[in-house]
């Protein structure tokens, strides 16, 4: 139930970034004259300050903060995959230093790192972005891989599987990695949404690529045009309402995973006669 | 009514005049640092408030100069020194006299310390002829930094400066100045100056104490909005909504232009280097709808000299002073049939914090692919963008240029070869890099001489430059924000009365204000 | 004491690599602190003037590893550096004045968040199947919505609409900083929005954790025969259930402490609250390497300190540590 | 199959493990002191032959276990495989190793990787070691291999997932996958306490049956001496990480000469027992990071003498290859 | 006589994928201070019954039918299915103590073993004094055989065993009418399990409470309980003294289950196992769920479901039985 609605969700917002485009087909960034409208017929979101269609950028918005989260979420798991397989499959002198490395970045805070670095960014397009939230976070996706590594290598069919005779390549990926995909699942689309998240909060402080309309960056300008003093809500909520949405997708669809994996967690109805005790 | 706002319930010391609230700059919280020769840490005040100029130059009107703590100056050899005359009974607000010394202790201060000295015044040395005396001696000449010298420079008191090991990192806690104001009360959050009683200019200023408290860009929206504030300058989205809110008599302001904004092409690029391109730009920019749209007519469209106007008028060939631009993309077109298309693809880079520019950028794109110039508007980190178009590494950009005291400066930042380095080493000014001797020649001319008209005659030249060769387009001319209010004090600068720039974050200008303003209704 | 020895060990090398990281940052990335502050003085500048400036702030040409070690030995005497940004302030100075608030604010705010959260998770664990799985959607919501989002909003509806609270500021103008009644009021009075900015968005985090641990931690045979032996519910839930589902969730605490420091950054931004994270964009912003390397490090340390701090209420709390370190 | 009947296949000559324990308290300068799980072990595993390993939990019967599979080296002693001692860890040869000896483990829940299909698990050792080479052979191969251990239809078990089988099927799958490989020496490591009871028998049956039929050495390890007695030849009994008695099955089972394996028959449930052995109390099983010194059952030896916390008991042969180590028989036969 | 009786217990577990009827229709009587031994498969419902005797049932968990009266000393009778919040606290452990599976974890692993039992006593006797509770920690410690200084030690510095006997000792506070125990040495091994046993046994002919014993294992049953119950499928098949059951069992699983155990004295007897594999218990076999596995099984027993019948010295609940012994 969890995983259809947030799935749902997901499949919704997925739908409008890939093709949204292609049907609004107006430029996001087209200003014009007709500055600060309420929703109407014309502009079902009402425009912003500058004239531009909250609607269309929203559509817009949609594919450049899904694509940073996604992409982010695909680098971050790529490096989290390799980090804690490897370290935790070959162990030793590797996985010490790999988890010595993880635990940093771990505790590091994100935020503050991924601002600073940001600071510094020479191109702030969606790709660097995407790069510096994945660089910043990757390291809990690999400390519960390499858990679970570790705990699935002492795991009697990975036993088996080296003493038939299977070479460490194949035991890590066709032995290990498959028993692990819920958590890398899991883990992707975390990242996902810290991406989302941190891209907003970078656009917001105005620390992203400005002219590219994301829902940041939508943000942003809402703050900048004080969206909220002069009354215009509706500049101001639906790209924070998106963000938040799309987050609430993946993290039930999260959910749904933990559930599958461990059915206590399940929400239940509680027959009368059993309540009772 | 509402007397004092949030920020005013505090002590008003003399009289019953209210204490002005007044937000200069964007702060979280305020260092306690009153050197004036800082550049930033430094709270605003000190420098004219506190501490003096020689002279007052007002840009809203080139070329009058107001005596202040001096009362004349004189060039002599060739423009490499020059002697002031100074007031007489000036005190320091500890009571010291004030005296030819102090502006020798002070210039020898900045040639000392090279960091302390931002407008780089080749000070060769002083010298004190009398007590009201002094003579300044410069390596070159330096009319044309007459401004610097004596406009920009303010006047620090030598029997405390003298005791100071290192004058650069002196934070100047209990400023001492010759100013109508002194530092009473200092916090992170807030600090208040109030009247100098022994200011020699007697029974001035008429407003008892200025507070200064602590607005980031967000509060302060608030702050207006709800009325705390009697003093601001401030980029404000809705000024309607926002600030003026149906009450124009009492919410004033008054944004003249300061500065102006233009679209630098880079002259180094093969394309952009023919003037028929620039030329098909500009006639393709719709600068009225830039200044509607991206700067909400906070402003007004550039002439297409650059000079700022009004005030500006004499600076201009008489042929030019009625020049405008006006949209012509037939002509445009015309005028680029001559070129590839495919050539005719160009990035736009703006800083993307500046988000005005980058809807401008937006607006400039729509504008030129009508004449079928593709552009790529690319907003980038605002060090990014510093550091891209210091180098000359973008085809286009936007990019504002201070005014001067006259519009000369302008125009020798915009256009002097000088300051034009090769490409990939970073200039400071001149971005598009603009190679012409008759420019070259026009602007030594100026520096050469103290002569108003000949001046003039000079910077006739370079605006005539700006409009036939094109080497940088004008857009608009940024506004200095001022929003103040009427219903404690009266007597702010205005288009009819442009006494002094109006915005609270411009010294001395705003001493100037401070000193001219006068209870509400008496 | 060898768990917490080793602990230690490992911050210390985390403070290392901070440091490290610190100091290789701004030297590895392109930019120059004296151009971009020319450039938002608008050019008042000349050049000649740049490079005694640049001299001044200490910008410096010598090798890398001599800046290094440089670095090295001025921090072990406390020195950061002057602040660009507020120059000539030492950024020492800069921290200090801005920390305190910081932490005051989000130590307790995340204070609260974790006790309410821990509590409402530990309850709906308990509860499941009654009306309190509704809270469950919410706080899913919650959990992804960006802080400064909920800042805005809250902003705009208790502060600028129904004007219950200060919007902006640490403390009202008119009090006087200083141990006085008057003064801690205004503090409280104007920290609340914020904090209840930052209680609401990492709260749902807590109990949706929280949740999960406990769920699991209900089925385990002792919290099923803590029940057998007739314990109260209370007892129950929180002397057996709770108390072994909070372990767990400590290191995750401890190691969101990173995220909520990140959050509350925007938060004092949104609340021009005089914190260490308004401080930091301010050093982004101008480019101001010492004054970001000061925070940054601090916000580090800071971090690790309360990571450690978990660690030792891990081994306060679970026997199991205990008896290793024997 | 090159060896005949008896002869000794695989041989542990003195193997010794010890654990340098990844957590646990330091000694003196900061080194933490090993788990003795295993010292001065010989076992030797012969063709067609159930030889069964019996102990306590944590005695270290998987470690001997594994020590004869190679999965980790040990501390000292050797292994041998037909006579020849093995020193390859890693190449070809010890790909070879691999091939003579498998492993079957306890849990078959845990064995078989959940995202491999049942004919996954027995095609890849027949690829790795080459016994198949086309597809068609694979598949024959791997029906004859379900057949061999009674998993019928064939072609219905070959496309399932181990979630679908009940333990005993899985455990059948896991023999088959260790027969895949063709080996000479099965190593089965409590291959059935994970089972119903009901179920053990077959699993049972199926190893005797493979061992007896396909002259395989067959090492059963499990802490059921009952069925020790039933399913093999010989019995070697293992206290705290020391060999403590081996014999014939009948043999040791009905006349034990160690106090332990007395103590041990005597404390398994049986119905058939007249009256429930005296309550007294045995204490528990040592630490094996600070074994007792001697024999190292002394503290909860019924018959302990002074010179048992002194030294370790010699070997004490029997006859009929039944031999202990213990001070008792000792005395005893010299009597 | 009876201090538990249990009539038509049903017991489900409500999924997704249809219900698991894990416990259905039993009825069993435990008499006063014997030892009932419970044997089964895995999965046979051994556990889900005693949880509800218990009252310890979780959701999905839920009683269909079925009652539990529990009769004091006195003769009152006490129905435990509808007792409320606090009579229910009272009952459990001053009644009915229960002592799990794996001790490791029925302690709670952050408090001390003498915290875990001072709780008891704190709960269920006001009135003793701080200075009483501890004393009657350390002697029921003793009584099991843990030394008085072991009070203090948490669960996992014990081992195997003695955390078993302190389960034990939680289990003897309140003295108890019935202690259910639920495969409580599974997890030693069985020197230490003969051990435990003994101790069992000992306190039993104490203290006099009745012991429910749940094992898979039917040989060690045979040597502890008086009477024994036979589990198969969520159904009670077969109930008798040990005694009988072991000399001539009725049910066709019976003797499948004792002749699976191979013995370690005298001749070595054919062991017969059981073929096939246990049911799911979703979807049970029309008639006797065990008449796919069953070697004896005629027509008639996949209609017919067969009901537990009274004989002598034990009930049986096979078509084969009516009437008749098994041959
Ligand atoms: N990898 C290891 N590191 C440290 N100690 C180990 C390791 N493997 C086993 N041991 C220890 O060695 C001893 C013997 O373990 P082993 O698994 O061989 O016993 P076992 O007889 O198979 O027990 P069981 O019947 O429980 O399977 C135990 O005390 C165990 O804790
Ligand atoms: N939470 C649950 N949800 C669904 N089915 C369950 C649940 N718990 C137990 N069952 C099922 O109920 C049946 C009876 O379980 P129970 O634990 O009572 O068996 P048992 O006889 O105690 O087995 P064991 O000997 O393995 O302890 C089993 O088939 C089991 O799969
Ligand atoms: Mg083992
Ligand atoms: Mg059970």
């Amino acid at each position: 139930m969890k995983i259809k609605i947030g799935a749902g969700i997901l499949a919704f917002f997925a739908l409008v970034a890939i093709f949204g485009p292609l049907f609004i087909g107006a430029d996001p960034a087209a200003t014009s004259d007709a500055g600060l409208q309420p929703p109407s017929a014309e502009h079902w979101l009402g425009t912003t300050q500058t004239g531009q269609d909250v609607l269309v950028q929203l559509v817009y918005g949609a594919r450049v903060s899904l694509g940073v989260g996604v992409l982010s979420a695909v680098i971050a798991t790529v490096l989290a995959v390799a980090v804690g397989l490897v370290g935790g499959y070959i162990g030793g002198a590797v996985d010490e230093v790999l988890s010595v490395l993880t635990n940093i970045f771990l505790v590091l805070p994100a935020l503050p790192l991924i601002i600073v670095l940001a600071g510094y960014l020479p191109q702030r397009g969606v790709t660097s972005v995407a790069v510096v939230i994945a660089v910043t976070g990757w390291a809990w996706g690999a400390r519960v891989l390499r858990a679970q590594t570790l705990s699935v290598r002492r795991r009697d069919f990975v036993q088996a599987a080296r003493a038939s005779g299977e070479g460490p390549l194949r035991i890590v990926f066709f032995e290990i990695l498959p028993v692990l995909l819920p958590v890398i699942a899991t883990s992707f689309l975390a990242t996902v949404v810290s991406a989302i998240l941190a891209e907003a909060g970078l656009s917001f402080l105005g620390l992203a690529d400005l002219s590219t309309v994301s829902w940041g960056s939508m943000l942003y300008f809402a703050q900048n045009g004080q969206a909220l003093l002069i009354g215009a809500w509706w500049w101001f909520i639906p790209p924070g309402l998106c963000i938040a949405l799309i987050g609430t997708g993946l993290a039930l669809v999260n959910f749904g995973i933990d559930e599958i994996a461990n059915p206590r967690l399940r929400t239940i109805k509680v027959p009368r006669k059993a309540r009772a005790s | 009514g509402c007397s004092g706002g949030g920020g005013g319930g505090g002590a008003a010391k003399s009289g019953d005049a209210p204490p002005l609230v007044v937000h200069a700059v964007d702060a979280g919280t305020f260092q306690e640092d009153f050197n004036p020769y800082h550049l930033e840490g430094v709270n605003f005040g000190t420098s004219g408030m506190i501490h003096e100029t020689l002279m007052f130059f007002n840009k809203l009107k080139p070329g009058e100069i107001t005596p202040w703590l001096a009362l004349e100056h004189k060039w002599s050899d060739k423009g490499k020194s020059v002697t002031f005359t100074l007031r007489q009974n000036v005190k320091w607000s500890d009571g010291k006299p004030f005296t030819a010394d102090d502006v020798a202790f002070t210039f020898d201060m900045l040639k000392k310390h090279p960091q302390l000295n931002k407008s780089a015044l080749e000070i060769e040395g002083t010298e004190v002829l009398a007590p009201d005396k002094v003579r300044i001696d410069f390596a070159a000449t330096s009319y044309a930094k007459l401004y610097d010298i004596a406009g920009n420079s303010p006047i620090v008191p030598k029997h405390i400066w003298e005791k100071e090991k290192d004058p650069a990192t002196f934070t100047n806690p209990k400023p001492v100045g010759t100013g109508p104001y002194t530092l009473s009360k200092f916090s992170a959050q807030l600090y208040e100056l109030v009247k100098n009683p022994s200011y020699w200019q007697p029974g001035k200023p008429e407003v008892p104490v200025v507070r200064f408290p602590a607005y980031t860009a967000n509060a302060l929206q608030t702050a207006l909005q709800q009325g705390e504030v009697d003093w601001a300058g401030a980029f404000v989205p809705d000024i309607d909504k926002i600030y003026v809110q149906g009450k124009p008599e009492q919410n004033k302001y008054f944004f003249p232009p300061e500065g102006l904004v233009t679209l630098l092409p880079n002259l180094t690029h093969p394309v952009l280097g023919k003037p028929e391109v620039r030329q098909a730009i500009s006639l393709a920019i719709d600068r009225e709808k830039i200044v509607r749209i991206a700067e909400r007519d906070y402003t007004k469209v550039a002439h297409p000299s650059g000079v700022t106007m009004p005030g500006g008028e004499a600076y201009v060939p008489e042929e030019y002073r009625d020049a405008a631009y006006k949209v012509d993309i037939e002509k445009a077109k015309e005028l680029l049939k001559g070129i590839d298309p495919a050539q005719l693809t160009f990035e736009l880079l703006v800083p993307s914090p500046y988000t005005d520019w980058v809807n401008a950028a937006q607006l400039i794109r729509e504008d030129l692919a009508k004449v079928g110039i593709t552009v790529e508007t690319r907003g980038v980190a605002f060090q990014d963008w510093v550091s891209k178009v210091g180098k000359g590494d973008y085809d286009l950009s936007i990019r504002g240029t201070p005014a001067g005291p006259t519009p000369y400066f302008q125009l020798r930042s915009l256009l002097y070869g000088k300051l034009a380095k090769p490409v990939g080493e970073s200039s400071t000014g001149n971005y598009e890099r603009w190679k012409d001797e008759e420019t070259d020649k026009l602007i030594a001319e100026y520096a050469a001489t103290e002569d108003l008209a000949e001046q003039q005659k000079a910077t006739q030249g370079l605006a005539k430059i700006m409009i036939e060769k094109l080497p940088a387009l004008p857009l608009f001319y940024s506004p200095s924000w001022a929003q103040f209010r009427t219903n404690k004090y009266v007597g702010w600068p205005s288009e009819q009365d442009p006494y002094a720039m109006p915005s609270p974050y411009t010294s001395p200008d705003a001493a100037m204000v401070l000193l001219r303003l006068k209870p509400a209704g008496t | 004491m060898r768990f917490l020895a080793r602990r230690l060990g490992f911050y210390l090398l985390t403070a290392w690599a901070a440091i490290t990281l610190n100091f290789l940052i701004p030297r590895l990335m392109p930019g120059d602190p004296v151009e971009l502050l020319v450039a938002r003085m608008k050019g008042n500048v000349e050049p000649a003037a740049i490079d005694a400036m640049r001299k001044a702030f200490g910008i410096s040409d010598a090798s890398l590893w001599q800046q290094y070690v440089d670095y090295l030995v001025n921090l072990s005497h406390g020195e950061l550096g002057r602040s660009i940004t507020f120059y000539p302030t030492e950024v020492s100075t800069v921290i200090a004045d801005s920390l305190p608030w910081t932490i005051g604010l989000v130590g307790v705010a995340t204070l609260i968040s974790y006790l309410i959260g821990t509590a409402l998770g530990v309850i709906m664990a308990w509860k499941r199947g009654t009306w309190l799985d509704g809270v469950l959607p919410a706080a899913t919501f919650m959990h992804a919505v960006p802080y400064f989002w909920v800042a805005l909003a809250l902003v705009f509806v208790f502060g600028v609409t129904l004007q219950w609270f200060p919007v902006s500021r640490a403390y009202g103008l008119d009090v006087t900083p200083g141990f006085n009644a008057e003064f801690v009021q205004s503090v409280l009075y104007h920290a609340a929005l914020p904090a209840i900015t930052i209680v609401v968005a990492s709260m749902a985090d807590r109990i949706l954790g929280m949740r999960n641990v406990m769920v699991t931690t209900l089925g385990e045979d002792y919290v099923v025969m803590a029940e057998a032996k007739g314990l109260t519910s209370r007892r129950v839930m929180w002397a057996y259930a709770a108390r072994n589902a909070i372990l767990p969730n400590i290191t995750s605490f401890a190691l969101s402490l990173g995220f909520v420091v990140g959050g509350s950054v925007l938060t004092e931004i949104v609340f021009s609250y005089p914190g260490i994270g308004s401080m930091l964009l301010k050093g982004v912003e101008n480019e101001d390497f010492p004054l970001m390397q000061g925070i940054f490090l601090v916000i580090s340390l800071a971090v690790l300190v309360a990571n450690f701090l978990a660690d030792l209420a891990y081994v306060v709390l679970d026997p199991r540590t205990r008896q290793e370190s024997e | 199959m090159n060896t005949a009947m008896n002869d000794v296949v695989l041989e542990g000559r003195n193997l010794t493990k010890h654990f340098t324990a990844a957590r646990g308290p330091r000694g003196r300068f900061g080194k933490r002191p090993p788990v003795r799980a295993v010292e001065d072990v010989s076992i030797a595993l012969r063709a067609g032959t159930v030889t069964a390993l019996v102990g306590e939990s944590g005695c270290g019967k998987s470690t001997v276990a594994r020590l004869l599979a190679q999965v980790y080296p040990a501390t000292s002693g050797e292994v041998l495989l037909n006579g020849e001692p093995v020193r390859a860890h890693r190449g070809p040869a010890f790909k070879e190793y691999r091939r003579q000896v498998q492993l079957i483990f306890q849990d078959p829940f845990a064995s078989l990787n959940p995202f491999h299909r049942v004919r996954y698990h027995l095609a890849r050792p027949l690829r790795l070691h080459g016994h198949a080479r086309t597809d068609a052979e694979e598949r024959e191969q791997v029906a004859e291999l379900l057949e061999r251990v009674s998993l019928t239809p064939v072609e219905q078990f070959m496309d399932k997932m181990p979630h679908e089988l009940s333990g005993g099927q899985r455990q059948r799958v896991a023999i088959a996958r260790a027969l895949a490989v063709r080996p000479v020496a099965l190593i089965a490591d409590e291959p059935v306490s994970m089972l119903d009871v009901s179920i053990r028998l077959g699993v049972l049956r199926l190893l005797e049956g493979l061992a007896r039929d396909n002259g395989l050495a067959l090492l059963y390890i499990t802490h059921d001496i009952a069925s020790a007695r039933y399913f093999a030849e010989d019995i070697t009994v293992m206290y705290a990480g020391r060999l403590i008695e081996s014999g014939p099955s009948e043999e040791l089972t009905q006349s034990p000469r160690h106090p332990y394996t007395q103590l041990l028959l005597e404390s398994a449930p049986d119905p058939d027992r007249v009256a429930p052995p005296a309550g007294e109390r045995h204490g528990e099983p040592p630490s094996l990071i600070a074994p007792p010194s001697g024999c190292r059952f002394h503290p909860r030896c019924p018959v302990a003498l002074p010179v048992c916390s002194a030294e370790v008991p010699g070997r004490t042969e029997l006859g009929d290859g039944h031999w202990t180590h213990c001070w008792q028989a000792e005395a005893a036969v010299t009597r | 006589m009876n201090v538990l009786e249990v009539r038509d217990l049903s017991v489900d577990y409500l999924s997704g994928s249809g219900a698991v009827h894990a416990v259905s229709g039993v009825s069993l009587d435990l008499r006063r201070g014997e030892i009932l031994g419970l044997a089964g498969e895995s999965g046979s419902g051994k556990s889900t019954m005693a949880n509800a005797v218990a009252r310890l049932l979780r959701p999905p968990a839920t009683v269909t039918s079925g009652t539990v009266t529990y009769r004091r000393q006195d003769g009152t009778a006490v129905d435990v299915l509808s007792l409320g919040k606090n009579e229910l606290r009272a009952f459990r452990w001053k009644e009915l103590a229960v002592v799990f599976q794996s001790a490791m974890n029925s302690l709670n692993p952050v408090s001390t073993v003498g915290a875990q039992i001072d709780d008891v006593l704190r709960i269920h006797a006001p009135g003793m004094s701080r200075a009483e509770r501890t004393e009657r920690a350390v002697e029921l410690l003793q009584r099991v055989g843990i030394s008085a200084d072991r009070r203090r030690s948490y669960p996992h510095e014990l081992s195997g065993g003695m955390r078993q006997r302190a389960a034990i000792a939680i289990a003897l506070a309140l003295n108890p009418e019935i202690i259910i125990m639920d495969e409580p040495t599974t997890a030693l091994d069985v020197v230490v399990q003969r051990d435990i046993l003994a101790e069992i046994r000992a306190l039993r002919e104490e203290y006099g409470f009745a012991v429910v014993f749940i094992t898979h294992d039917l040989s060690l049953l045979m040597e502890i309980s008086d009477r024994i119950a036979i589990m198969y499928a969520g159904r009670v098949v077969e109930t008798g003294t040990a005694k009988a059951l072991h000399r001539a069992p009725r049910h066709p699983y019976t003797l499948g289950l004792l002749r699976s155990f191979p013995r370690l004295r005298g001749p070595r007897e054919e062991l017969l196992g059981i073929p096939g594999t246990p049911p799911d218990l979703r979807t049970l076999p029309p008639g006797c769920a065990f008449h796919p596995r069953c070697a004896k099984a005629m027509e008639e027993c996949s209609q017919t479901l067969p009901v537990l019948r009274s004989e002598a010295d034990g009930e049986v609940a096979c078509l084969l039985n009516d009437g008749r012994g098994l041959s």
